[in-house]
């Protein structure tokens, strides 16, 4: 074991010798700097990893060979060893990182440097309060000196500001210092808290100068436009030192001196990183400049950390596991994002579409992203959610309320960031230059993360629950991406084949489940099926279609709220990045993961309520929650911006028709099933079939109504066939939502029979469709036309979808209508019922655009020769239609073994549907399915022979032998009537259709931008002013505590 | 009860004077030199208070000569430690001052000015 | 059939001389969804170019109850196309009731089998008269109303309008005056249902039969016709 | 046996259904003209034209689905009469009515507009698209009454199923929907007038317009077939208002007289009304008939 | 009336103005003057209507016609423009800048006598003959009765009597 003064001993040496080399040394000097930094990352691990696996213990060294107060000393224990471990291991790679920028400043700035990893060692190791100050003071100077690295007009402006506030708060630190040793009459930590017994008044005005000088190194909200001219204007490797390492220094300094201070210091520090960690990140929202975004994000960050400590009573045991998850994510993933932006060399995030140019700092890049908005499986998805559910514990609602508030903030402009990184607009000249020291770095980091991420999940209370063989199958699908996608789509097929018949056994007596899990996973093959028709690698794909589906399975699997919530995460993660896969996905996969984050979250908020005063975390703890009305509403409203309610339903048009061909089935036949999930899972919690009255149930009940109306009338006017179909899958959720509202035996056997059905159809018509835009290349319907003769199958499989759709017996969507109107009358709920009705007419509207704008009507000469649509879009289709036939010919080989589920468990014992052989009735009427099949298939078929009889003479003709007033046709184009088909019904309802919820959420967007972009001017730019509300700052504190 | 005029609390009082009035000046002048030097008054000021808390009526500077013999040094010399910090919080300062003075001079090669509302190119 | 048949079959069906085509009916190539170049005849992609054929009526006693079906149950063309359309809305009045002979106006040619010209016609109304009279469906018939329809009427030394209407398609009861009176028309319509029950009325088989001729009359006069030759 | 006795006599029904659909359109036709100080057509005309039509020998088709449109038309005639009892008491001509209900018939009668629409569509003829356009359009707005009458009724009689709600208005005519929900039928028999396609909802089919809108391309077979079809729907429509608002019937010849009653309310109103635009009938229909249905319903469930 | 007469004979060396009625008046001018003249008379003079366009084919004196009937309205006067030019060279100036409607005149004309307009809009597309192949009808030298005898297979046995002589003979049989 080494000791760690040694640390000190190296770094300072070397800083000392470097001086000696001449200014061509540079090459000498960098080997030599390195490997001075690299021995004290050897020696602080090895410190770590013995005392941490109990070989040895935390030991005080003494310098000068004394003990205090006669000498300085410094401990190594584990805090210790952990935050010089990550100090120095950032020291190095920061090194790496800097090493052609500092070797062109020369010896002296890497003297520098090894002057600022020395001092950060110090920081963290001493515990003596003057002692502190100087190394501060050096890191500082330090600091300062390498924000002049960059040698601009900026960072010069920067540095100074820096320096001058920094100066400032050090001064009043010193101050601190002055009364601490004047009333303790020591210097050392431990000696002060051990004669804390007798805490006179002027003890703590010196711990009050102490510590709010702390806070201020810490860069709290708003006292802190200083740090973020140097986030923005420092090289980004010295902007990473600063955010990563000494914040991180700061934050342990912080920790270790907090015992000096009252109780009232905890609250305090709560409080300011609330103010932070919200105020930093809503101001964030409209940055666009990538190193001031980070330093935002970076305060944000330091303000949550700020919260986790002063929340260190309440939250016990768990301390140390969320702050280790929340430091890790922010310590590695802005450390890694500043080193990216460094590589990318773009001062706004809107031209961060260049780094398409490198898959691994891309994906790098995403980790990052994801890491810091708490996207499990990253650490600070468990931090967070332990967090949240301790404080939950004690009934602090508010503070989760804030956390969740500022992490949706944070996620928002992350988001924006991933979107124009993802599908920004780049150039193709430019080409991105990674020199390996500089993705290196951030790699290490990013791997490293993953293994943070396993620290955290073992040290997480539930995280041994959660089935990471799933997520290991999604690193290797990374792994191999480079191999051609059809490989790899053979491989997700059969592991989720495989995964199939795994699952079976274990869920197959829960038909519910059965149900769902059959439409994630088979749908998930189907729809696999059809990505065999992409040709080439398909970067990226793969892995996340397997996260959505890995999600949504296990949503079915879940146990208890947590593996609940991790499943529902990794869904959404997956989904957008499959949603902004699309050409011109960006803007609406954007929305996508808002709208899925605001929802997340208050899924998060609900089940945090929920676990109030409940001991275990299983599902049903929903139920018994002591405050249903606010866990049930929240869950609710979480779950409706999956299913897309009405209001919350702006994402999903743009999300569908805008994503790619196979994956707009995905996310619309399956992952909105996902939603449906929550909801069940939410209103069995409930109670069944006891909670029908629930006054939330009434109004979901109108809201899927009204969704239902909505959806299929503003589908009626959409001229983009995807988007039409998109707005189609709102209005079934509206029946689906509506229908599982009853909360009756039969109202839920309909919505089952409507999941089923829409999960056929829209999937099969997404497929369908699909696979004509693929081959026309335009969404416009207008453009297309007669297009039957090109692609019989898909008309085939286009009308089969539209007839279940619209509920034409004898196709099964009649099942869910007929259940549906038994169900309606049972309840009572008559005119919501007739609501739906007339949406159900409305489909119909849309219904004969689909297939008549597209197939029917006049041929274009464009697509004359299209193909029919690839026979791997084909397959699945026609599965789904024997599916379709299947189900319409015997529903009762679907709906009995529900029916009997539904009755036979304790939710819904009454009023259920009886079977007679194939014939339903309820004490309504009855529906035989498969003798309606019969009757009209053989009546069908006897009209069919007799008109082939009698003509049979029949001249097949051409598109332009219409009758058409003695003249001829013009164009094609012409004759075409399909644009604005429904005019005359927009004269009549088109008010109906106004797009009040997109105006809403405008204004909302809008409001919110404006006043972070004015509060934004806070930052004034003059060093002055951010000096005098920094002293503002500390006579407000010291007002709140005294 | 203590005299008011004591040395003590003069230089405690010039002290926070100096405090004061150097924080203001830090706020309020516009001219970067000013400000720096308005630093370094604020700097003093706090250097001042340190040793100001250190004094004990009627002792010595703690310097162990001839005057202040070794083994009745404790009774007789004011608080060593303050002095001690005083000195390297002055070396300090002294950085922190050069540095800054240095920034101020290469920002004014560049921009021919020293008033610090020039500097706004970053902001928000 | 070879190449060259086909081609050869293919320029008999084009009557428009080159001068008169329109331009959207010129042949011309459009860029494909996939940038693929697509050759477009608009002659032959958009119209139907076979050759009607006779179709023969059913024998013996079938055939006569058709035609008395057909008779009984004549469908006219509600197609004005000279100035004795004035007299026809008097027909379906109080007073003179065609009704109850079983005549009935139909919007399309497609569902009617009596064709009316009323009156002069102009080479341009000609052509229109033409396209619709093919896309009546066999049996079909054309009643030519007036003088003009003879030899020309009053305009029997006009530049642009014809004078003898059975060059152009066959005429199954031409009623005189100018114009006739609706007692007139409906004596005519009587007549007609003679001949069908008959089975003299074939004129659609005729037509048929002596396309060529007909066809060569038409070309001689109208030059823009801008479709195959028989629009189905 | 048991079936083809059945399927038997649902043929022989159907035979009888047909001709008194045609003879029925005759009668009204005869009426409509005597109004008019006409002769007007012979009774049988509507037999002859049939005739003619199936007798047309040359035909013409635009593909598949042009071809199919007139089966799925048909079909969707048949198969509401199908699933319709047509005699109350009498297990014979009760049909399939035993495979399904009101909402059976409520959306089977979907399946022939489809149908239609569709092989109109491929006609691709623009004024096809325009009818059918309008036809949808209107028809979404005089559902709605349709469906407030029959929850309303659903509610009255608490069953779903056509026999039992004419079960239940057996015993004289105050045992009548009409009498006992008087709303719930007014409403029903405004959306009955859109039903028919008379004016003043003939918009769809505006001859004058677009010529006859979406069967502007059919003709010969086809157009019999069509007609063929319109004989048997509006028969069979009147007979479902009948048996859901006036007492079913008990026998062949109370079926033929309330059934003409029934439709020629639509022709009554038809020729006095002038005819709606698409984008007035839509609001009128919204209205009053809906505020009808909806006071229907209010006036069981208070 | 007479001052802008006056005003005009100055300005355009107009000629041959006849008074037909006291609020119609006609004269003549050189071809190349007459758009100067009717832009004149359009922007100062109030003429704002174009009234009609017309031709007359002068056969015998092989010339050409073309009379432009100009309407001011708030004086309620209308202006006759005659203009010239030999049968031979039938091109003429287009006004349809002045007036959108005058193309529709000149297309007509185009088709009907064979005058060209330059720059008219559609100019050479048909207007009420769809496929005319030869001389344009209206000019005196085509002979409409030859064309239809060849074209429209004139009923045999059709006999053409002069109505005056006809009905004298028919009437009055005596005289």
């Amino acid at each position: 074991m080494v000791s760690p003064i040694y640390i000190i001993a190296i770094l300072l040496g070397m800083a000392f010798m470097l001086g000696l080399l001449s200014k061509s040394g540079t090459r000498i000097a960098g080997i030599l700097t390195s490997v001075s930094l690299a021995l004290p990352v050897y020696i602080s691990i090895s410190w770590f990893i013995q005392i941490l696996s109990g070989n040895a213990d935390a030991i005080t060294i003494f310098t000068a060979g004394s003990v205090p107060p006669f000498s300085i000393n410094l401990v190594m224990g584990l805090e210790e060893a952990f935050f010089t471990s990550a100090i120095n291991i950032l020291g190095l790679l920061g090194f790496i990182y800097l090493s052609a920028d500092l070797k062109k400043q020369g010896v002296r700035a890497m003297a520098l440097y090894l002057v600022l990893i020395m001092g950060l060692n110090v920081v963290v190791m001493t515990r003596d309060i003057f002692n502190l100050f100087v190394f501060m003071e050096i890191v500082t100077i330090a600091v300062a000196g390498l924000i002049y690295l960059k040698n601009d007009n900026q960072s010069k402006e920067a540095g100074f500001k820096y320096l001058v506030a920094v100066g400032i708060i050090s001064l009043f630190f010193l101050i601190g210092i002055g009364f601490f040793y004047f009333y303790g009459g020591t210097l050392n930590i431990d000696g002060f808290i051990a004669a804390n017994s007798v805490v006179v008044k002027g003890a703590t005005i010196a711990i009050f100068f102490i510590i709010i000088s702390i806070i201020l190194e810490l860069k709290p909200f708003p006292a802190n436009g200083w740090a973020l001219d140097v986030y923005q204007a420092a090289t980004p490797g010295v902007s990473a030192l600063i955010s990563s390492g000494t914040a991180t220094a700061s934050i342990f300094v912080l920790y270790k001196l907090l015992p000096l201070g009252s109780e009232i210091w905890l609250q305090i520090l709560t409080v300011v990183g609330a103010v932070t960690f919200l105020g930093s990140n809503f101001l964030g929202i409209s940055q666009k400049n990538t190193n001031r975004l980070l330093g935002y994000s970076s305060i944000g960050q330091v303000g949550l950390l700020m919260m986790v400590i002063g929340f260190m009573p309440q939250l016990g045991s768990a301390f140390k596991m969320i702050f280790f998850s929340v430091f890790i994510s922010h310590f590695l993933a802005k450390a890694g994002l500043f080193w990216l932006s460094g590589i990318v060399k773009k001062e706004s995030i809107t031209d961060w579409g260049i780094l398409r140019g490198s898959n691994i700092a891309l994906f790098l890049f995403g980790i990052f992203l994801f890491a810091l908005v708490g996207f499990p499986p990253f650490p600070s998805f468990y931090g967070k959610w332990q967090m949240v559910m301790e404080l939950a514990g004690t009934g602090r609602f508010i503070w989760i309320v804030i956390i969740l508030l500022g992490s949706f903030f944070e996620g928002l402009y992350l988001f924006r960031w991933l979107g124009y990184a993802i599908k920004g607009e780049k150039s193709n000249e430019e080409k991105l230059q990674i020199p390996w020291d500089k993705i290196v770095p951030p790699f290490i980091f990013g791997i490293s993360l993953f293994i943070a991420a396993y620290y955290a999940n073992s040290m997480s209370v539930y995280g041994n629950t959660i089935n990471l063989i799933p997520l290991v199958f999604i690193l290797l699908l990374f792994v191999i991406d480079f191999l051609p996608a059809y490989i790899k789509n053979t491989i997700t097929i059969g592991a989720m084949v495989y995964y199939a018949v795994n699952l079976y056994p274990s869920i197959s007596d829960d038909t519910l489940r059965v149900v769902f899990a059959a439409i994630f996973l088979i749908g998930g093959i189907l729809t696999m099926i059809a990505g065999y028709s992409v040709k080439g690698k398909r970067k990226g794909f793969f892995p996340f279609a397997v996260m959505m589906y890995f999600g949504l399975i296990g949503l079915i699997e879940a146990e208890n709220l947590f593996q609940f919530f991790f499943a529902w995460e990794l869904m959404t993660l997956g989904s957008y990045i499959l949603i902004i896969r699309g050409k011109f996905s960006m803007k609406h996969a954007f929305n996508y993961m808002l709208f899925s984050l605001g929802g997340a979250y208050l899924i998060f908020l609900g089940i945090a309520m929920s676990s109030f005063g409940n001991t275990s975390l299983d599902i049903g703890i929903i139920g018994l929650s002591t405050m249903p009305g606010w866990s049930y509403t929240l869950l609710a409203i979480g779950f409706l911006t999956k299913t897309a309610a009405l209001g919350l339903h702006i994402w999903l048009p743009g999300a569908h028709a805008e994503a790619e061909s196979d994956v707009s089935p995905m996310v619309s036949g399956i992952l909105l099933k996902g939603g449906v999930f929550g909801l069940i899972v939410l209103f069995l919690a409930m109670g069944g079939e006891q909670a029908a009255s629930h006054p939330l149930l009434y109004s979901l009940g109108w809201l899927g109504a009204i969704t239902a109306l909505g959806g299929n009338l503003l589908a009626v006017f959409q001229e983009d066939a995807k988007r039409l179909l998109a707005y189609s899958s709102v209005a079934n959720l509206g029946y689906i939502l509506f229908a599982l509202a009853f909360m009756t035996n039969i109202g839920w056997l309909s919505a089952l029979t409507y999941s089923i059905n829409h999960f056929l159809f829209k999937t099969l018509l997404f497929l369908a469709i699909g696979g004509v835009v693929l081959r026309v290349k335009t969404h416009n319907m207008y453009e297309m036309g007669g297009l039957i003769k090109q692609m019989p199958w898909s008309f085939i499989a286009v009308l089969i979808g539209i007839i279940t759709l619209a509920g034409i017996p004898p196709l099964s969507g009649y099942a869910g209508k007929w259940l549906f109107y038994n169900a309606v009358i049972t309840k009572g709920w008559y005119f919501q019922g007739v609501l739906v009705f007339f949406a159900g007419t409305i489909a119909f509207l849309y219904c004969f655009k689909l297939i008549y704008s597209v197939f029917l009507g006049q041929p274009k000469d464009r697509f004359r020769k299209v193909k029919e649509a690839p026979i791997w879009y084909l397959i699945p289709q026609f599965i789904l239609i024997i599916g379709i036939m299947i189900f319409s010919a015997r529903p009762d080989l679907v709906l009995k073994p529900i029916g009997a589920l539904l009755t036979q468990s304790s939710y819904f014992p009454s009023d259920s549907l009886s079977w007679e052989n194939v014939t339903a009735s309820t004490n309504l009427g009855y529906w035989s399915g498969y003798k309606i099949m019969l009757v009209i298939g053989v009546m069908f078929a006897v009209l069919l022979v007799w008109l082939m009889y009698m003509s049979r003479k029949t001249q097949k003709v051409k598109q332009f032998n219409i009758v058409y007033a003695g003249e001829r046709p013009f164009t094609p184009e012409t004759t075409h009537f399909s644009h604005n088909m429904f005019s005359h019904y927009y004269k009549a309802l088109g008010f109906l259709s106004a797009p009040l919820a997109t105006r809403f959420w405008n204004i909302t967007n809008d409001i919110t931008h404006r006043i972070a972009d004015g509060s934004k001017r806070l930052y004034t730019g003059n060093g002055q002013t951010y000096l005098a509300v920094i002293m503002a700052y500390i006579i407000i504190i010291y007002l709140i505590m005294f | 009860m203590t005299n008011l005029f004591s040395i003590e609390y003069i230089t405690i009082f010039t002290s926070f004077a100096l405090l004061v009035l150097g924080l203001w000046g830090i706020i309020s002048q516009k001219n970067i030199f000013k400000i720096i030097i308005s630093f370094s008054i604020v700097n003093t000021s706090i250097h001042l208070l340190l040793v100001s808390l250190a004094y004990i009526r009627n002792r010595t500077a703690p310097i162990i000569d001839s005057a202040v013999d070794r083994v009745n040094a404790a009774e007789k010399v004011v608080d060593p430690v303050p002095h001690a910090l005083v000195l390297t919080a002055i070396v300090i300062g002294i950085g922190i001052t050069a540095l800054m003075l240095s920034y101020a001079f290469t920002m004014y090669k560049q921009h021919k000015t020293l008033d610090i509302n020039q500097y706004k190119s970053l902001k928000w | 059939m070879s190449l060259s048949n086909k081609n050869e079959q293919e320029k008999n069906i084009r009557v428009t001389e080159d001068k008169f085509l329109a331009p959207e009916n010129r042949k011309h190539t459009v860029i494909g969804p996939g940038g693929e170049e697509i050759f477009v005849d608009p002659l032959n992609d958009y119209f139907c170019t076979e050759k009607p054929k006779v179709e023969k009526p059913y024998k013996g006693i079938l055939e006569k109850f058709y035609n008395w079906a057909r008779a009984e149950s004549l469908w006219v063309l509600g197609y004005g196309t000279g100035c004795g359309s004035i007299e026809l809305p008097p027909l379906f009045s109080p007073r003179f009731d065609a009704y109850r002979f079983g005549v009935a106006m139909r919007p399309t040619p497609r569902q009617s089998g009596v064709f009316i010209i009323s009156g002069y016609l102009a080479v341009k109304t000609l052509k229109r008269v033409i396209r619709s009279y093919e896309q009546m469906q066999n049996p079909k018939y054309v009643i030519a109303l007036g003088s003009c329809t003879i030899n020309g009427g009053m305009y029997w030394d006009s530049y642009n309008t014809i004078n003898r209407l059975d060059h152009y398609i066959p005429v199954d009861v031409y009623i005189a005056g100018c114009m006739p009176r609706p007692e007139a028309i409906l004596s005519g319509f009587n007549r007609l249902k003679e001949k069908i029950k008959e089975g003299r009325a074939e004129g659609a088989n005729e037509y048929i039969e002596k396309l060529e001729w007909y066809k060569a009359n038409q070309k001689k006069i109208i030059k823009d016709w801008n479709m195959p030759d028989y629009n189905w | 046996m048991e079936l083809v006795k059945k399927i038997g006599f649902v043929l022989l029904g159907l035979f009888i259904i047909l001709n008194w659909g045609l003879i029925m359109s005759g009668i009204i036709r005869k009426i409509i003209a005597r109004l008019g100080m006409r002769r007007g057509i012979k009774v049988f005309q509507p037999y002859i034209n049939l005739i003619k039509n199936y007798s047309i020998r040359s035909q013409i088709s635009h593909g598949v689905m042009f071809y199919l449109g007139p089966v799925f038309r048909l079909s969707g005639g048949i198969g509401i009469f199908l699933f319709m009892p047509l005699i109350h008491g009498s297990e014979l001509w009760s049909n399939f009515s035993f495979t399904g209900d009101l909402i059976l018939i409520a959306y089977f009668a979907f399946f022939g507009m489809l149908g239609m629409a569709l092989g109109a569509g491929e006609g691709g003829h623009p004024y096809s698209a325009i009818g059918i356009s309008r036809g949808l359009a209107q028809f979404t707005a005089i559902e709605l009454p349709l469906t407030l009458a029959i929850i309303s009724i659903a509610i009255q009689y608490n069953t779903l199923s056509i026999s039992e709600i004419v079960a239940a208005q057996q015993g004289g005519i105050q045992n009548w929907t009409l009498v006992t929900n008087p709303f719930a039928t007014v409403a029903a028999m405004i959306s009955f007038l859109g039903a028919m396609g008379h004016s003043p909802f003939s918009v769809v089919m505006a001859p004058q317009e677009i010529p006859i809108g979406p069967p502007t391309e059919y003709h010969g077979t086809f157009l019999g077939i069509l007609q063929t079809n319109r004989a048997i729907l509006h028969v069979i429509e009147a007979v479902l208002y009948m048996n859901l608002f006036f007492g079913g019937a008990t026998n062949w010849g109370i079926l033929i007289l309330k059934s003409f009653l029934v439709y020629f309310w639509s022709v009554f109103v038809g020729m006095v009304f002038p005819r709606f635009r698409v984008d007035q009938s839509i609001p009128w229909l919204l209205k009053l008939p809906v505020l009808i249905g909806i006071i229907a319903i209010a006036l069981l469930i208070i | 009336m007479s001052e802008l007469l006056k005003q005009l004979k100055d300005q355009y060396k107009i000629f041959d103005i006849t008074e037909v009625k006291s609020f119609q008046t006609f004269f003549s001018v050189d071809t190349a003057k007459l758009l100067p003249l009717v832009t004149s008379l359009k922007e100062n003079s109030g003429y704002t209507v174009l009234v009609f366009i017309t031709a007359v084919d002068w056969l015998e004196e092989d010339k050409f016609q073309l009379t432009y009937i100009v309407n001011n309205p708030e004086e309620k006067v209308d202006l006759g423009i005659r203009v010239f030019f030999k049968r031979d060279e039938p091109t003429m100036e287009s006004i349809h800048h002045l007036w959108v409607h005058a193309a529709t005149f000149q297309r007509e004309i185009k088709e009907m006598y064979g005058i060209d307009f330059p720059g008219s809009p559609r100019v050479d597309e048909p207007f009420l003959l769809e496929g005319w192949d030869d001389i344009p009808p209206m000019r005196r030298d085509f002979d409409t009765k030859k064309y239809s005898e060849e074209t429209f297979f004139p009923r045999e046995g059709r006999e053409s009597n002069d109505p005056a002589t006809f009905m004298k003979l028919k009437l009055y049989p005596d005289e």
